[in-house]
């Protein structure tokens, strides 16, 4: 009972915060609306007894995604209304629901026609996050430690690529500044 | 209705995924379609943790889990390259990314 | 005797080939000379194998080399020299060495003398590969090089419009039948497996009759374009386009009978098949009449006498066709002796009026050109059939033949003919030697040929006299090879009485003609005359329309059918459709580059749909392969 | 040397074209033609160490290349492709010795160099890799040709050429890819040799999609009508070096490969397809020789005129009996000389007029004599006058197909009629009348460089025409083994009966209808 009211009112509250940030025109709006989506898809997690994962879920998205995000945004200018495309809404949403549909008939129908069995059962008796290790670190050793290096590259990367040219800042150039400077650019681009 | 099965989070993990395509199809902003995907991906995300949990199989939480992963270095890399668009451009609008007009 | 036979075959090749080196530079009286001489060489090596093949009565046989052998089928260059073939090489090798001699002296002021001289001995060459060869294949050399030799002399005046033309049509018409002959011959193979005379001759009574009509019907259209018998005739008349001693030789004397040499050549099969041989006689007696009645109005001399020789290979026909193949070979040898004249006196007649051809503008030319009066006026006796004359012996064996036979309608058409033949030949005599000389009136001034002339023709006239005294002695000979049938009448009151009028006919006809064309009141025709103007004139003089009906019915049709294969057909349909094919698919990547617009989110949009379209496909998979029993059973239902 | 003379003979040239680019621009032509006429020496070479007793290959080479597919590197020669190899090498040795004023004239005699190895490697490959490797390679010489040198619709004509052909023989390829897999499947090891294809005993349904699969490819290349649109425009833009080899040679390959693929290795297929490929070839016959007729274009006339007579090659390759396919195997040669010949003609009238439009001339016989009898000669050769060269080929496979079908046969001897037809108007055109175009008047006869082109055809042309044993005992010899072989290997009661069997002595089949 209690676990059909959680899941009943988050499904609510994902649904709205997720609208929320596909329809709004407002950048930040649209921001705050996703970190909260995120926090209450953890929620999920916690229902199903993924406490690793929520936990997880929470830190990642809420603390190190969102911060990114609200970094990366003070790059751009806010405060301007989000230019949506024009186009035919009915063919986007019906596309849309399409796929998903599709998506669930093919996830759901051999989960619903046959039995599965679990090829990493949970252990009796040990919590959640011990499971994970036990799993993480024997059978997804190697997967893990590639997603590892791969986090690293790409922290690197966009250290390396949001960090050129820190000095320079188009908001406080002029526009002759910038002509000058995009034609001298196109220059070596032709040469 | 009360008893909670996959089915209803499977469900669930439907409608927000459609949001998600929605949002990618439709936002002209390269930030906004970065959420879109990010819900893309949270969607996707509670499909693997609920049938992980129906099913007693762990293989469903790690997927995710690597999904999350996933999730941050493409944010990493993709604002890192977001910038560096904004620098040059001094905007981020996708109409005026067609460059790879065939 | 070998080399007496390459001698007679080959000699008239050198020559050919002597006279081409000079081809393209100017007169060289050599070449005339030269080719000339090696044809009396021919002609000698040809009276010599004569003789030896009348005093011994034995085959000269060669096989020279191999021409084509592919799995079964074998054809040598095999030459064989027989009654037949001796006969034949006779005529040839006599008829063109005076046409050769005769030419030196008509071509005197043409340009392209040497050419001319080229292409006769050529001509030549190839009649008497056809004549001498021991095969089928070996017949068809020369089958189709007299044709081409004759394609070139047709059009030897090529900067004539009308002169290339009649050479084009002789040689299509040729082709036509060619092909039938073409097909009789693969019968032939496939049924004998040999295409030599001797082992197909022997094989074919034990073939089936209907595959023995067929290769009678398919060897006899080849004949019929050779010799040019209905429906294939217009392209003789025509083909007098070409310089005179061209229609003397080739169009007269050889070539054109070269379809009863067929016959001839091929009696052993035609004496199996009767029916088909009553068909050729009846072909040959409707032409005979046909082409006679042609003759009576034509105002071109050199037509004239071409329809006269049509007329007279209606003759042979009628004789071959009848089994009297012996008589149709006499025929065919007199026959050419007196035509070949006729056309070289019709030659000196052209010469002297700078090529004017119509009679009715002629008229006492006897005065300045006695000796080529008399020339003509004698071969036309010999053509009418007087006695003593050769066509005598000749025509009216053919008669007496088709009498004997019982077949009376050709023996009526025949005669009927006979008479139509001496008015002819005699309107034309009297209208060009006798009379008033209308030639003033037109500027022309005649004369008479050169004497070398003269006197190269007369063998000719000899021969159109005397050739009938040789007709036991002749007789003697080709019945060792031909089927020896005498033509009697056994009833000496009939046989006076058909004898005598036949020749009381004839002669009635030929005063007729003089009495109607001596007159002074003979006047170039106008158009205006009522006989003129009369249906069976328009019709006569306009061939039976059956030039115009090929032009109209036939060359036009094909000319525009092929037009519309060109440009409708083959551009519109076929090429369109290929290009039709590439442009869908050109049009395809063109209208589809507009998904490549670069445009990020127009992108995205299409991975969607395609993301859509994969997922459906996937659906559908998973379901049939599910479900595919029950598909199987549908399908199944529905008969696939 | 003589072992691997066929490898000397496919590469050498190629080679030497690769050489070529390091020689001097003044000094490239007569480079070009010494190649040539090794090349040319070689192939002579080659026909006279040939034994024309043995009806086998010869001169037989293997390299392996992908063993663990089958894919080797196998030539031979036998009867049936040793000419074909020596008229290429001889044409192109004429081509470039007659080639007139060319601009990049070092590109071109490149181009042909590299032809020559593709031509030669296709006629003498007997692994279908191989073969399809050179079969494909020869397209793009020719592309380049065509393209490079050609009239101003050339971009057009080359695309279409190469897309057409090269459409054919994907699927072609295909068919290939095909055989090899039935072949594993039947023997448990994969091979690509022809020699081996020969031996395998296919169903007969295979043998009818792969039969297809084939005929498609080779139909485009022969061509056969209704796929032989890319053709004219072709010949119609090419340069006339590039007609002279595309109707001497590479029309060749497709009923050559007609001959070495298809009907040794599905002679069920053949015999089910030999009246509807007869009626094909026999509309092309007479279909092409009218289109011909309407023509104003004296090198489209030649053009459709090959295409006529590729019907007859057809015809005889279908008449499955030594004589038919011996004739046709002589034709292709006879074909390749004669329509070679024409096109050498038109380009030399086209050097001096800059066109080629029939209603330009008229009357030329008064002003090049002997220009005028040249052409004859060869325009009485492609009307298939007995004694040239094109006669012999003709009449066997008219001959060989009357086997077949006798009504059928008559429909196809309307050639000889057609033929003359259009080819004496055109003659006429040209040649015949008085000369009424004053450019006309003092055109120049042919020069020299034209007659050491020229005569050599002529000479081939009598001489063939007269005695064609030479070629013809090889020919019948190796045909003689094909025939045997599809006789051994048909599998329905129809085509035992079609197909002659050799051995018994009773060659021929009485009367089939």
């Amino acid at each position: 009972m209690f676990e059909a009211i959680a899941f009943y009112l988050f499904s609510f509250l994902t649904i709205a915060m997720f609208y929320i940030t596909v329809t709004t025109s407002q950048a930040l709006y649209a921001l705050s609306a996703l970190a909260a989506g995120m926090i209450f898809i953890s929620a999920f997690f916690f229902i199903l007894g993924a406490d690793f994962l929520g936990a997880v879920q929470i830190v990642v998205y809420s603390g190190a995604v969102m911060a990114l995000y609200a970094f990366g945004m003070m790059f751009f200018d806010t405060t301007r209304d989000v230019k949506e495309k024009k186009g035919n809404k009915y063919l986007i949403t019906g596309l849309a629901t399409l796929a998903a549909i599709l998506v669930v008939v093919i996830v759901s129908a051999p989960l619903i026609g046959e039995n599965i069995s679990a090829y990493y059962p949970m252990t009796e008796g040990a919590g959640n996050t011990q499971e994970i290790g036990m799993v993480l670190f024997t059978k997804y050793l190697v997967p893990f430690e590639l997603a590892a290096v791969m986090l690293l590259v790409a922290m690197i990367s966009g250290i390396v690529l949001a960090g050129k040219k820190m000095d320079l800042s188009l908001t406080l150039m002029s526009d002759r500044e910038i002509i000058e400077m995009r034609e001298e650019k196109n220059k070596k681009v032709l040469l | 209705m009360m008893e909670i099965g996959l089915n209803h989070y499977l469900v669930l993990s439907t409608i927000l995924f459609s949001i998600g395509l929605v949002g990618v199809m439709r936002r002209k902003n390269l930030l906004m379609l970065f959420f879109a995907t990010e819900i893309l991906l949270n969607s996707v995300n509670i499909s693997f943790a609920a049938i992980s949990h129906f099913y007693g199989d762990l293989t469903g939480q790690m997927f995710a889990f690597f999904v999350i992963a996933i999730a941050a270095s493409e944010v990493a890399v993709g604002l890192g390259l977001l910038i560096v668009w904004h620098k040059r451009h001094n905007a981020i609008d996708l109409d005026l990314m067609s460059t790879m007009k065939g | 005797m070998e080399l007496l036979l390459y001698t007679a075959l080959f000699a008239p090749l050198v020559g050919s080939l002597f006279a081409a080196l000079f081809g393209a530079s100017p007169k060289t009286l050599v070449t005339g000379v030269v080719t000339s001489l090696l044809l009396g060489v021919s002609l000698v090596a040809s009276t010599i194998l004569l003789v030896f093949v009348i005093t011994s009565g034995q085959f000269v046989h060669v096989e020279m080399m191999t021409w084509i052998a592919a799995g079964d089928l074998y054809i040598p260059f095999g030459f064989i020299v027989d009654q037949i073939s001796v006969t034949m090489m006779m005529v040839v090798t006599l008829v063109s060495t005076v046409v050769h001699v005769y030419a030196i002296g008509y071509m005197d002021h043409d340009k392209g003398f040497n050419r001319f001289f080229s292409w006769l001995s050529a001509f030549v060459f190839s009649m008497m590969v056809l004549v001498m060869s021991d095969n089928f294949a070996g017949l068809f050399i020369g089958w189709e090089g007299v044709g081409l030799c004759s394609w070139g002399l047709i059009g030897f005046w090529y900067q004539k419009e009308s002169a290339t033309w009649a050479a084009n049509e002789a040689f299509i018409m040729n082709r036509i039948a060619d092909l039938g002959m073409l097909i009789g011959i693969f019968l032939i193979y496939w049924n004998t497996g040999t295409l030599q005379y001797h082992g197909a001759f022997a094989a074919m009574p034990a073939l089936e009759n209907a595959t023995l009509v067929w290769i009678g019907i398919f060897l006899f259209v080849g004949a019929m374009g050779k010799s040019a018998q209905f429906p294939l005739h217009t392209w003789l008349a025509d083909a007098m386009e070409g310089p005179t001693p061209v229609s003397a030789l080739i169009h007269a004397a050889t070539m054109v009978t070269a379809g009863v040499y067929l016959v001839i050549r091929s009696h052993e099969l035609y004496a199996l098949i009767p029916n088909i041989g009553l068909f050729i006689a009846s072909l040959g007696a409707f032409v005979a009449i046909f082409a006679a009645s042609m003759a009576l109005v034509n105002r071109d001399i050199k037509r004239v006498i071409a329809y006269s020789t049509l007329s007279q290979l209606g003759y042979m026909f009628v004789a071959a066709g009848l089994g009297a193949y012996w008589v149709a070979l006499f025929h065919l040898m007199a026959h050419a002796f007196f035509k070949a004249l006729l056309f070289l006196g019709a030659g000196n007649v052209m010469h002297a009026m700078d090529s004017e051809l119509d009679p009715f503008k002629m008229g006492g030319l006897g005065k300045k050109m006695k000796v080529t009066m008399i020339m003509m006026t004698l071969a036309s006796v010999a053509l009418a059939g007087i006695y003593p004359f050769a066509g005598f012996f000749s025509k009216d064996l053919i008669l007496e033949a088709a009498f004997v036979e019982q077949h009376y309608i050709i023996y009526t058409v025949l005669l009927v003919t006979a008479g139509l033949t001496a008015f002819y030949s005699f309107r034309i005599i009297a209208l060009i030697f006798h009379g008033e000389e209308r030639y003033k009136l037109f500027g022309f001034h005649p004369h008479e040929a050169y004497k070398f002339m003269l006197v190269a023709m007369s063998p000719l006239l000899l021969l159109a006299i005397i050739a009938g005294s040789f007709k036991l002695s002749y007789f003697e000979m080709v019945t060792n090879l031909l089927p020896a049938i005498e033509y009697h009448i056994h009833h000496p009151l009939t046989y006076w009485i058909i004898t005598l009028g036949t020749q009381l006919f004839v002669i009635a006809a030929i005063f007729f003609a003089y009495k109607k064309y001596m007159s002074k009141s003979v006047k170039v025709p106008d158009g205006t005359s009522a006989m003129e103007k009369s249906f069976f004139y328009k019709l006569l003089i306009n061939q039976y329309y059956i030039p115009r009906f090929y032009e109209e019915y036939l060359i036009k049709p094909y000319r525009e059918l092929s037009n519309v294969f060109w440009r409708h057909v083959d551009q519109k349909v076929v090429d369109a459709t290929v290009d039709g094919i590439a442009n869908v698919i050109y049009r395809t990547g063109e209208n589809s580059r507009e998904m490549q617009s670069g445009n990020l989110s127009t992108m995205l949009k299409w991975m969607v749909a395609g993301l859509v379209a994969l997922l459906s496909l996937a659906v559908v998979f998973g379901l049939a392969t599910r479900h595919s029993d029950e598909i199987m059973l549908i399908l199944s239902g529905l008969g696939v | 040397m003589l072992d691997n003379i066929l490898s000397i003979l496919v590469f050498f040239p190629a080679i030497a074209a690769i050489f070529g680019f390091a020689v001097a621009k003044d000094s490239i032509r007569a480079y070009g033609v010494a190649v040539a006429f090794i090349e040319f020496a070689l192939s002579l070479l080659l026909w006279f160490s040939f034994d024309s007793s043995v009806s086998g290959m010869q001169f037989m080479e293997m390299v392996p290349l992908v063993p663990s597919f089958g894919i080797n590197y196998i030539l031979g020669v036998d009867g049936i492709s040793l000419f074909i190899v020596i008229l290429a090498s001889f044409f192109t040795m004429i081509g470039i010795a007659s080639l007139g004023e060319t601009k990049n004239v070092k590109n071109m005699i490149i181009s042909l160099l590299f032809l020559q190895m593709t031509m030669a490697g296709v006629f003498v490959a007997l692994d279908a890799i191989v073969f399809y490797v050179f079969w494909e390679l020869s397209l793009v010489p020719m592309l380049y040709i065509i393209g490079a040198w050609g009239g101003p619709l050339r971009i057009y004509a080359s695309v279409k050429f190469f897309l057409y052909t090269f459409t054919g023989s994907l699927i072609m390829l295909v068919g290939m890819l095909f055989m090899a897999y039935f072949y594993y499947q039947a023997t448990g090891t994969w091979s690509f040799a022809f020699l081996e294809w020969y031996r395998l005993i296919l169903p007969e349904t295979f043998q009818l999609w792969l039969f297809a699969a084939f005929f498609i490819g080779f139909a485009i290349k022969v061509p056969m009508f209704p796929f032989h649109t890319w053709l004219p425009y072709a010949h119609g833009q090419a340069p006339t070096i590039g007609s002279v080899i595309l109707a001497a040679i590479l029309l060749k390959m497709g009923t050559y490969a007609f001959i070495r693929l298809s009907l040794p290795m599905f002679p069920d297929a053949s015999v089910f397809f030999m009246f509807p490929i007869a009626i094909i070839a026999i509309i092309m016959i007479i279909y092409t020789a009218m289109v011909a007729y309407a023509q104003e274009d004296i090198k489209q006339v030649v053009a459709y005129s090959s295409i006529s007579h590729m019907g007859v090659i057809i015809l005889g390759t279908f008449a499955l009996n030594v004589e038919g396919i011996t004739g046709s195997v002589f034709l292709m040669i006879a074909h390749g000389v004669v329509s070679g010949a024409l096109f050498l003609l038109v380009g030399v009238i086209y050097d001096r007029r800059h066109t080629k439009m029939m209603a330009e001339f008229g009357g030329l016989a008064s002003v090049m004599p002997r220009y005028a009898t040249i052409f004859g000669i060869m325009l009485m050769a492609s009307v298939g006058l007995p004694l040239t060269i094109n006669f012999v080929g003709e009449f066997l496979s008219l001959l060989g197909f009357y086997q077949q079908s006798h009504i059928l046969t008559l429909l196809a001897g309307i050639a000889i009629i057609v033929g003359a037809i259009y080819m004496l108007a055109a003659y006429k055109k040209m040649f015949f009348g008085e000369v009424t175009n004053e450019e006309n008047r003092n055109l120049p006869d042919v020069n020299k460089r034209e007659l050491v082109a020229l005569v050599p055809l002529v000479l081939i042309t009598v001489w063939l025409g007269v005695y064609p044993k030479p070629l013809l005992e090889p020919i019948s010899n190796s045909v003689k083994s094909v025939v045997q072989l599809m006789h051994d290997k048909a599998i329905s009661e129809e085509a035992k009966k079609r197909i002659p069997n050799l051995m018994d002595g009773v060659t021929r089949v009485k009367e089939a209808n």
